[in-house]
């Protein structure tokens, strides 16, 4: 390999080969990442200070040009990663710009010291897990006792389960009750030939223009999702009728009361 | 062999050496040789030495080291026996006609035999019921008001403890258990959730990063 | 009453009461309660005495007396643990994302997922919360009253036992992190609150299950 030369990189110019080889000794490692939070905590301990004095703002810069040598080389970085990217952006045109006195909300000095707040909380529970796990633990460096004592025992058979079992006994049920066939509730339906049936037979004195809303049957108005079906299938049987040349129909605005009206022939 | 060197070859002083068969015997599911405390313990140690003086310690008290073959072994003091008679339980999985029944009536509590037909599409057996109950994680509740005013089932205190809830509420709902792998991600025909909260579009939790974006 | 008839309902001494619990404990693999052992212990029995008696006695030995949670047992004293490694089962290699949300969930119990994301700034896979629950590591605890009502994890009793720990309040470095301010809930400046303040542990009233059958 090494007797091959330089020729083989493509005619690139080392420094270009050195940058490349940079560049991917970092996105290597972006698989090792747990999401943007953890790769923020990564390039903050390059600044070796205190998490709580930590440069937001140098930490911005550290993980922008870190997305900008990713994008460079064409690597696919998750969705977070790039949200994170546009608000550190934000944060970082923030906190160079003067603050802005009308503008509300927090500052991004809040901002700045949230995230700070963030990374020190993740690093504190990573040492916590981290000393959890250096604890004694049972059965590595401490033991219960080895031999169950039989005497004087008297042995029952209990049934058992554990709440998994019983967790995704149910998903089971209801997976298979999802794909029964599905049975309308006819009781809270009008379906629109209900509806044309009753039209065709008031529309008759409706000369005059008249809401829609007073064409829907009795006992349809009080129940909210009674009367969302009435409605429903009152307006689709509407527009039959206005197809048919029957009505005529008139709305103001969006969202305003529909008014229809016998269309003379 | 330097002072340093012969130390780290000595063995442990005996008090020590009795801690260490005291721990292994202990910890042992069976009767343990000196042979095999010989093979665990420190080089030079002389484990029939620390047995006995073990043997001497544990002389009256609660427990006793005792030989049982060519092993060693701890067992409670024999005229203590009275005091081991518990109920030790073999425990076996419930059958899965019995696990989906009880299932139904914490889910859904409190449920009546029909409701628990139905939902499971199939009769449920005198026995399953009898067995939950015998079991006491469930019991009946109050008679539905419904025509024939059957009797309806709810699941109990003992069960809640068993399974380590609070309440039957605390029971995830479908669309958690579903986030969590337990349920086919399959779509829902006209889903019908267990309740307001089991498919609540807010209920959902926002993943914590998109929180950060939000003002 | 005859003197006999006395000295029958009359509590065994201080010393046979230690006997007892010592020989109750050691036969138990699982933590004892000091409810339990009263039940199993004769009328009239101090068991919370006795075991503070048996468990200086047992300070620098082999064994000793560990609380876990509500309850005692006898377990080896950890700088023996190398003596025991032929009992090692070999535990299943947790994840570092299992391990952390282990943590999350151990450092701000009662803790929803949607906490647990927030803090580790990713997604909780599916499977992390399914091994620790099937670990038995970790429970679900009430339902958090604030809106889509999730539900919330908590550490078992089993957990404290692996750990040694007595409770979760004796968990490592607790009162700093606390003081630190690192355990808060502290929502993004400006965005909506969701701290554990909106709970209210008695409003506790229930949607949920029971609403399907009912019409």
């Amino acid at each position: 390999m090494a007797a091959t030369g330089a020729d083989d990189w493509d005619g690139m110019t080392p420094e270009r080969v050195a940058e490349r080889r940079a560049a991917e000794a970092l996105i290597v490692d972006v698989d090792g990442f747990e999401g943007p939070l953890d790769l923020l905590l990564t390039l903050s301990r390059t600044q070796k200070v205190d998490l709580r004095r930590i440069s937001v703002l140098q930490l911005a810069e550290q993980y922008l040009s870190f997305v900008d040598r990713a994008k460079a080389l064409r690597i696919e970085l998750a969705a977070d990663y790039l949200v994170m990217a546009a608000w550190l952006a934000f944060l970082k045109s923030r906190l160079l710009l003067p603050p802005d006195p009308a503008e509300a909300g927090p500052s991004a000095e809040d901002l700045a010291a949230h995230l700070a707040f963030q990374l020190e909380r993740l690093a504190a529970m990573r040492e916590a897990a981290a000393r959890l796990m250096a604890r004694d633990q049972k059965g590595r460096d401490f033991f219960a006792r080895g031999a169950p004592d039989d005497r004087g025992v008297v042995r029952h058979v209990r049934w058992t389960a554990s709440l998994l079992d019983l967790m995704q006994a149910y998903a089971r049920i209801r997976t298979k009750d999802e794909f029964r066939p599905f049975v309308m509730d006819r009781h809270h339906v009008y379906t629109m030939d209900e509806a044309l049936d009753r039209m065709r037979g008031l529309i008759g004195f409706a000369g005059d223009w008249t809401d829609l809303a007073s064409y829907l049957p009795e006992g349809w108005t009080a129940d909210p999702a009674r009367r969302r079906s009435a409605t429903a299938a009152t307006f689709a049987a509407t527009l039959e009728l206005a197809k048919r040349g029957l009505v005529e129909l008139r709305q103001s605005e969006t969202f305003a009361p529909i008014s229809i009206r016998r269309k003379d022939p | 062999m330097t002072e340093q060197e012969r130390s780290l070859f000595e063995a442990p002083p005996i008090a020590e050496q009795e801690r260490m068969v005291e721990a292994i015997l202990f910890a042992s599911p069976e009767p343990v040789t000196v042979a095999e405390l010989e093979r665990r313990m420190p080089h030079g140690c002389d484990p029939a030495e620390a047995l006995a003086y073990l043997r001497r310690r544990y002389e009256g008290r609660g427990v006793r080291v005792v030989r049982v073959g060519d092993g060693h072994a701890f067992r409670t003091a024999p005229d203590l026996g009275h005091l081991m008679a518990r109920e030790v339980v073999e425990t076996r999985k419930l059958s899965r006609a019995a696990i989906e029944t009880l299932a139904i009536i914490a889910y859904h509590q409190p449920a009546t035999r029909a409701e628990i037909e139905e939902i499971r599409g199939v009769a449920v057996s005198r026995g399953t019921i009898d067995q939950l109950i015998e079991m006491e994680w469930i019991r009946f509740g109050r008679r539905r008001m419904t025509p024939g005013r059957p009797v309806t089932f709810v699941v109990t205190e003992a069960f809640l403890d068993h399974f380590g809830l609070e309440s039957a509420r605390d029971l995830p709902g479908l669309k958690e258990l579903r986030s969590a792998g337990l349920l086919d991600n399959r779509p829902l025909p006209g889903a019908m959730g267990r309740g307001p909260d089991a498919d609540d579009p807010d209920g959902d939790e926002a993943p914590g990063q998109t929180e950060l974006f939000e003002d």
